[in-house]
């Protein structure tokens, strides 16, 4: 095969940091492809992405996307289908909900590189201090309680750390998997907002009343890395937040807290469902890409089976990139080194994308809605949101705001 | 080689005529002055024989050859700024070499030249420094070296000695008067100082709002100016012009006087009037000398030993010889 | 000057920058027009002709257009008090005679220096955070409780920080232009009787007009089209969202590009106005 | 004003000129300190100045991590091709505008001026379709024609404040010398006005250096600059300020250095014709 | 009312002492020139008494008190700037008024003030307008206004009439003159065109690095030189002066004689020359004449009548009564 050079566009997490270091493994199998990677913060990511594959700018080969944009794009024929990614691939490993969130009518539009669902991370130092012990499944009211129990404001201690800025990606993706516990839900089958439902304020109510009370000051600025920041700093004394941040949270080299760490699944109301989400950072080539193959090759390698093992001799089990593949959490040396693994797939059994909330909706995603007008107006509501979290407005008026918003755009999108 | 002649030229700024029609002549090797009152158009004239203006009207011929419509630099004329207009980046040498570079001389034609202008404006010693480390005189110097490599057909310059002080002035002026002498090149030199037009000219163009009023040889309009306009122009104090029926009494609208042509009288004289403010230069004394009936004081040159004092009476006598006649037009009657 | 030859010269030679700019101006903007008046939506693979001025009328109507000029104008205002003022003082001060002159103008200028993006990634998570950030450190050793700077004041936050950058601009010009003050002029006022704030408030003040206006209408351009600071600290929440971040979210968030679009048009025309009453208010001191 | 000025008061004018000096250069400071810190002193409380172990790991991590000296030169490339190309067209331009002016001369900048308003996302597609259709996306060429393009306006208005304080004279020596046109520009004009180029020079590779919108939308490998390199820093996760601060320490380091070096040239020609 | 006394002042720039101790009177009501070349000090020594530099050593007395350590506004002084130093921001009006204001007066009081002295001055009809849309002149006339108002004791003025060409510097010298006479306030005047000096003055104190070389009338420099300095520099044109063997003759190191006191003689005279350059200013030839065995050629003044041309030779004859004599130290010899 002609030399051939690959473009790889990714986010600057852990995980894919990771990956570009191992990528000499691949490089050395496939002496005849360069690697060149686009490494970005997550937001600017996804607007260099979209637009070029919206545009057909064909500057990537691989491109890293979640499972929002995946059954979107990949319906728009902007994606390659990766169905046959090879023997090796074993494409049935993969878990359920992940695979079939990635796929749109039989196609595999894109391979997980991990999956992640959301779940309650906890000091257990705290807790016992506190005088309380945490359920495997804990309730809502459990949570606020527990987090009023823990806080103690002059040591800088806050019962409880959750996500705050503004986003479809950060505080919406929170809320949204918890008003799904609380029974609310975007839009009712006939695509009519449901900001104004009881369900709504319930849940934006709970959670500024308990981030008012327990929560860290300036919240509403908190995405997932403050929040890790700040609970590997020992600030935190829950955390509801991404499976993935279990890795960092107990790695003793990052965090001051690793050796108190519980797990818990995320929070219920006793409705049915539980505020966790589902979410996988997958590999996929869009349809521009001008050297296919080599990409095809690299995913089948970034993806497959064996790269677990490859970053378990490199760096060991616990570096490897969890909620994929069901033989993961079938091998006993993960389990051993990743006391979280349990948990995580757990929650994300416990996820279910095509039936996510207690009434019935037309769309799919679990913190997210599957449509392409969700991002943009999801970070607008987010901005309602967080400024009712910071006080600037009242729960009330934000999802009076978010209403109107969501009325007006679904409107203008011809639902 | 160097005779320039103006035929109907006219220049106008939009809608403003600076320059109405107008002729001259500049002969091979002669000194011109155009002098005249600020904004009278004297740098405008030159800059339409320079070429750095377009001219409205008419035809510039340099050398019997039309030049109308020529660019500056195929004029074949030099230039000298009132500014000096050196380039301030380049030295002394590089200064005077620029107009043979662009003439696509060799470097050794060039140092050639170059050193032979430098030994003449006695530049030799500066000739590696940049304008700004030199005095106001060595700029000038330096202007003029750069307008004589070119050994232009004519020079022409702007008001060169405005920026200089007094006592360089009277240097520099020396010194350009020698160089006419040296080279014999056609000179247009402008001025608003008359000192300078009177020593250096060998004919004046008098302008006024951008129209000739006079042309001549400095002594004949010192004697004859043709008009109230030149007789004020010219001489050092002005000509005191005297007007109503003082003036009628010689069959005048205005007659004029030069300070130098009033004596002192003792005992009686034509004019009689009290002493204003006086000037003594030493060597000279100028006197304000109200005289009734007389709009404006006159103006009386003295010796400097003459002493009269502020409120003393004296008689004036004109010298009848030296009596300027001008009638309701202005125009001198011969 | 003004021959013939030199008009006809300097015609050919405005040419190219002339030429380059209007094709600079006129073909994205044309372009823009044309989407403006479609339905473009990558996302839904539309790209449908004629909402005819349908992106216009939503793009105005929409709740978040009028808060957001309104954002613009305090951003811009803000700013630019900040920094006139900041400079009037700080170029005052640099031009006293003092110890070091030249390292303290270095260290006056530096923030010029700094790429918006780090900045605001400096200022947002060192300084502001109030956690971690040197402020909230401060503020807890007094004993205070720690301001959450982004939300609790994101549009004065933002407005420090852009002010920290364009501070510098707006006193090195002031400082070149004090400087530049007739010093007889200065040494006529005393003499007349004026004491050092009568000089300040007579003097420099009036002489520091034209350079005033040149700071406020170049940094007007560039303040116009703050993003990078917004995007890095509030992403356009708590009412920090400026026209032309509205603009960003509805091209690359939304990815609703005919109504983007037609925001670019609106801004370009709001832009206009504002240059237009600049150069009216001030322009003529421009020209003295 | 020649007169003594009290030892007092140029004490007190020294202080408050440091301490005002030392707060606004802080930030950059702290940043700089912190980049030889570790992630844990990074944001120590007390926070620590000086006593701290210092370290180049954070160096270490982000050079890994991406290859700091592509960017970079991409930076250079970007910033400097786009000003020099900007000036070979802008010095022709404001030499009409300077010394050839028409009743037009001042709208006419004034409408070069407000092309610098256009908000570059609304143009954002129509650019990079224009971009993808003559395959030039992510080209240096293409981004120093547009980083060029952006600052063209603010490049010409510098140079014609620079070029009226020239004296025409000067020019019009030239022509009598016998130069021409390109002569008058090349040989005198240009080494004149080069303190004032200069300046021109400086702010535009600043301008350019830093500009974030399309350096970042417009590349991906080949062109990508330091904005792109800093934008991989912006929040990793974890503790990250040390890691940010080399990164960012590296990003601004080079202008940094360069505008200390240039800052009295800098400082005489920042004025676009403010004064006189 | 306006008497200033220097005692033993000296004014050092660091180490560079630019004016030595140096005493020096003005009596009220005096118009006192000082003179001098370039950098000589003249502008340094107004600053000191202006108040806008600080004496090294010595005392300043105004009236009798001691004003040494006081502020310039303190001292009841104006300035008139080179420069005019005018506001270019303010209305004339707003101009004159100024120090006024800064004095705190009503509106009224002013008002009042500010037409008086635009009536003397003849600034009515501009007094709206701006100092950028006035001439030299009118610009220097604001600037007299603006002095004039505060009813100082004394005005000062550096070269104000060096940026004014040269028929406007005439009429401006007048002007000051006759303002002197009717205000009778003590002015001391910067200047270094001795013209000005010899004119306006009714003391002159020339000074050369800072020292003294001269106090008195400006008669009594022109006809008493106190040395070679003072000679050379007072007059126009400049003092013939001879060394050598001729200066032997009379006794003396150097002997000196102005050109309006060479007669030339028909015939025969006590030196015999050859003609060289003439400049004819209509009222006055000077004839540059250069004589066997001096040095620089002798400047001879003659009527404008004298027609002598390049080459002649002539016979001159010195007013042996205006012959100065100087020593070996450069000092009159009486
Ligand atoms: N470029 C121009 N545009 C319009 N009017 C002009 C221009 N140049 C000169 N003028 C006008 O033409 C007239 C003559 O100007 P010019 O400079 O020739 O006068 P001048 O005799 O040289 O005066 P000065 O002695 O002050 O130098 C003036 O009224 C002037 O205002
Ligand atoms: N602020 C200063 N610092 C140092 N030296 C100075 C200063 N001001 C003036 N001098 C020096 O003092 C000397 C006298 O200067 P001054 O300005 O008084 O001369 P001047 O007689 O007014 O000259 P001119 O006729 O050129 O105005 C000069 O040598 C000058 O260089
Ligand atoms: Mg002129
Ligand atoms: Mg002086």
């Amino acid at each position: 095969a002609q030399a051939e050079t690959i473009t790889i566009a990714t986010v600057n997490n852990g995980d894919m940091i990771r990956m570009q270091r191992l990528a000499s493994h691949f490089t050395e199998m496939h002496p005849d492809v360069t690697v060149e990677w686009v490494t970005l913060e997550e937001n600017v990511l996804r607007q260099n992405v979209t637009t070029d594959i919206a545009t057909g700018g064909g500057q990537y080969d691989v491109i890293t996307i979640g499972t929002y944009e995946v059954p979107i794009w990949g319906e728009l024929g902007w994606l390659q289908s990766l169905n046959d990614l090879g023997d090796d691939y074993n494409i049935d490993d993969l878990l359920p909900a992940v695979r079939g969130g990635l796929t749109v009518d039989g196609n595999l539009y894109a391979s997980p590189f991990y999956g992640e669902s959301s779940m309650v991370m906890y000091r257990t130092d705290l807790m016992e201090a506190a005088g309380l012990e945490m359920p495997e499944a804990p309730t809502w009211d459990f949570i606020r309680d527990a987090a009023a129990a823990m806080t103690d404001r002059d040591n800088e201690i806050y019962g409880i750390c959750l996500r705050g800025k503004a986003g479809w990606g950060e505080n919406m993706a929170f809320l949204t998997a918890m008003g799904n516990s609380f029974g609310a839900r975007w839009f009712d089958m006939d695509w009519t907002p449901q900001f104004d439902t009881e369900a709504w304020s319930n849940t934006l109510n709970f959670y500024i009343d308990m981030m008012t009370q327990s929560g860290p000051p300036g919240a509403s600025n908190n995405g997932f890395n403050e929040n890790l920041a700040l609970f590997q700093t020992g600030h935190c004394g829950m955390w509801i937040d991404a499976t993935v941040a279990a890795s960092f949270v107990t790695n003793p080299t990052d965090s001051q807290v690793a050796d108190s760490v519980g797990f818990a699944l995320a929070p219920d109301n006793g409705l049915g469902k539980r505020g966790n989400w589902l979410w996988a950072w997958s590999l996929a080539i869009p349809s521009s890409s001008d050297a296919p193959e080599a990409a095809r090759q690299f995913i089948a390698w970034a993806t497959g089976p064996d790269y677990a093992a490859l970053v378990a001799s490199e760096e060991g089990w616990a570096n490897v990139p969890p909620g994929t593949r069901t033989s993961l959490y079938e091998n006993q040396e993960y389990l051993d080194a990743a006391p979280f693994a349990a948990m995580t797939l757990r929650s994300m059994e416990a996820a279910d994308p095509t039936n996510p909330t207690v009434d019935p909706v037309p769309y799919t995603g679990v913190q997210f809605v599957a449509i392409p007008e969700f991002a943009g107006l999801a970070t607008e509501v987010g901005q309602f949101f967080s400024a009712a979290l910071a006080g600037q407005t009242t729960a009330a008026a934000a999802l009076e705001q978010a209403q109107e918003l969501a009325t007006e755009e679904m409107e203008a999108a011809g639902y | 080689m160097g005779r320039i002649t103006l035929d109907k030229v006219r220049k106008a700024f939009g809608d403003v005529e600076v320059i109405p029609p107008l002729d001259l002549r500049i002969e091979d090797g002669e000194f011109v002055v155009f002098v005249g009152p600020s904004g009278c158009g004297k740098s405008t004239l030159l800059r339409l024989i320079a070429g750095l203006e377009d001219v409205t009207d008419g035809e510039i011929r340099i050398d019997g050859t039309d030049a109308t419509r020529l660019s500056p630099s195929k004029r074949g004329l030099a230039m000298v700024f009132q500014s000096y207009a050196l380039y301030p980046h380049m030295s002394v040498r590089k200064n005077i070499a620029f107009p043979l570079k662009m003439a696509g001389l060799s470097q050794d034609q060039i140092d050639a030249k170059v050193n032979a202008a430098a030994k003449v404006l006695n530049l030799d010693s500066y000739l590696d420094r940049r304008p700004g480390q030199l005095s106001g005189g060595q700029r000038q110097r330096v202007a003029i070296g750069r307008a004589i490599v070119r050994e232009p057909s004519a020079f022409l310059f702007d008001e060169p000695l405005s920026n200089l002080d007094a006592a360089l002035r009277v240097g520099m002026r020396l010194e350009i008067s020698e160089l006419h002498k040296r080279l014999a090149t056609t000179m247009v030199y402008v001025t608003h100082d008359q000192v300078e037009a009177m020593t250096m000219a060998d004919k004046i163009v008098v302008l006024n709002a951008g129209r000739i009023e006079q042309v001549g040889s400095p002594l004949d309009l010192y004697r004859a100016p043709r008009n109230v306009f030149v007789a004020g122009f010219i001489g050092s104090p002005k000509m005191n012009l005297i007007t109503g029926p003082e003036a009628a009494k010689h069959d005048a609208q205005t007659i004029g006087i030069r300070p130098e042509h009033l004596a002192v009288t003792d005992g009686a004289g034509t004019w009689t009037g009290t002493v204003g403010v006086s000037e003594h230069l030493g060597s000279d004394t100028f006197f304000h000398v109200t005289v009734e009936g007389f709009d404006t004081p006159l103006t009386v040159r003295a010796g400097g030993e003459v002493s009269l004092h502020y409120g003393d009476t004296i008689h004036l006598t004109p010298d009848p010889a030296q009596l300027h006649r001008f009638d309701a037009q202005g125009l001198r009657i011969a | 000057m003004a021959t013939q030859h030199s008009r006809s010269a300097a015609r050919v030679m405005m040419a190219p920058a002339v030429f380059l700019l209007l094709v600079w101006m006129l073909v994205p903007l044309i372009l823009t027009l044309w989407f403006s008046t479609l339905d473009y939506r990558p996302m839904r693979g539309t790209f449908d002709c004629c909402e005819g001025l349908g992106n216009y009328t939503r793009f105005v109507t929409s709740s978040a257009f009028l808060s957001s000029v309104v954002t613009t104008l305090q951003l811009v205002g803000g700013v630019l008090l900040i920094t006139v003022i900041g400079g009037i003082l700080l170029a005052n001060l640099l031009d006293q005679p003092i110890w070091g002159q030249g390292v303290v103008r270095i260290l006056v200028i530096a923030p010029f220096f700094v790429m918006p993006t780090v900045s605001a990634l400096v200022w947002k998570n060192m300084f502001m955070n109030p956690v971690n950030g040197l402020f909230a450190h401060l503020f807890k050793a007094f004993g205070l409780q720690p301001i959450d700077w982004l939300s609790q004041a994101p549009l004065f936050s933002i407005i420090l920080i852009v002010s920290w950058q364009w501070l510098p601009f707006a006193t090195l010009i002031l400082l070149t232009a004090i400087q530049s003050l007739d010093s007889e002029q200065m040494e006529a006022a005393e003499m007349d009787g004026a004491g050092p704030l009568s000089r300040f408030y007579h003097m420099t003040l009036p002489h520091l007009a034209r350079s005033i206006t040149v700071v406020v209408l170049i940094q007007t351009i560039f303040l116009l089209s703050i993003f990078a600071e917004i995007y890095v600290t509030t992403g356009g929440a708590f009412g920090t969202r400026t026209l032309t971040y509205l603009v960003y979210q509805r091209v690359i968030e939304s990815q609703n590009v005919g109504l983007g679009s037609a925001g670019g048009i609106i801004a370009v025309i709001l832009a206009n106005i504002v240059a237009l009453v600049l150069m009216r208010v001030v322009g003529k001191n421009l020209d003295a | 004003m020649a007169r003594a000025v009290t030892t007092r008061r140029k004490i007190a004018y020294t202080a408050l000129a440091w301490a005002i000096g030392l707060t606004i250069f802080f930030p950059i400071l702290w940043t700089i300190l912190t980049s030889f810190k570790t992630e844990a002193a990074a944001i120590a409380d007390p926070p620590v100045f000086f006593n701290f172990d210092w370290t180049l790991e954070n160096y270490a991590v982000v050079q890994e991590r991406s290859d700091y000296m592509r960017y970079l030169w991409n930076s250079v490339a970007l910033a400097v091709g786009s000003t020099v190309l900007g000036i070979i067209i802008a010095v022709p331009a404001a030499w009409s505008m300077a010394f050839v002016p028409a009743k037009r001369t001042k709208d006419i900048l004034m409408w070069m001026l407000s092309t610098k308003m256009l908000p570059a996302v609304g143009v954002l597609y129509p650019i990079r379709l224009i971009l993808i259709e003559t395959g030039l996306l992510d080209s240096k060429g293409a981004l120093i024609f547009i980083l060029m393009m952006i600052n063209l306006p603010i490049i010409i208005w510098m140079l014609y404040t620079y070029f009226r304080e020239i004296p025409g004279e000067i020019l019009e020596a030239a022509r009598m010398d016998g130069a021409g046109l390109k002569a008058e520009i090349l040989y005198v004009l240009t080494p004149m006005a080069i303190p004032g180029i200069a300046s021109t020079v400086l702010l535009n590779i600043i301008l350019a250096w830093n500009e974030a919108f399309w350096t970042l939308t417009l590349t991906t490998i080949d062109a990508a600059p330091l904005t792109a390199f800093i934008a991989s820093y912006s929040s990793p996760e974890g503790l990250f300020y040390a890691k940010l601060s080399a990164a960012s320490t590296m990003a601004i380091a080079p202008i940094l250095i360069m505008g200390w070096f240039s800052q009295k040239q800098l400082v005489r020609g920042l004025t676009f014709g403010a004064v006189k």
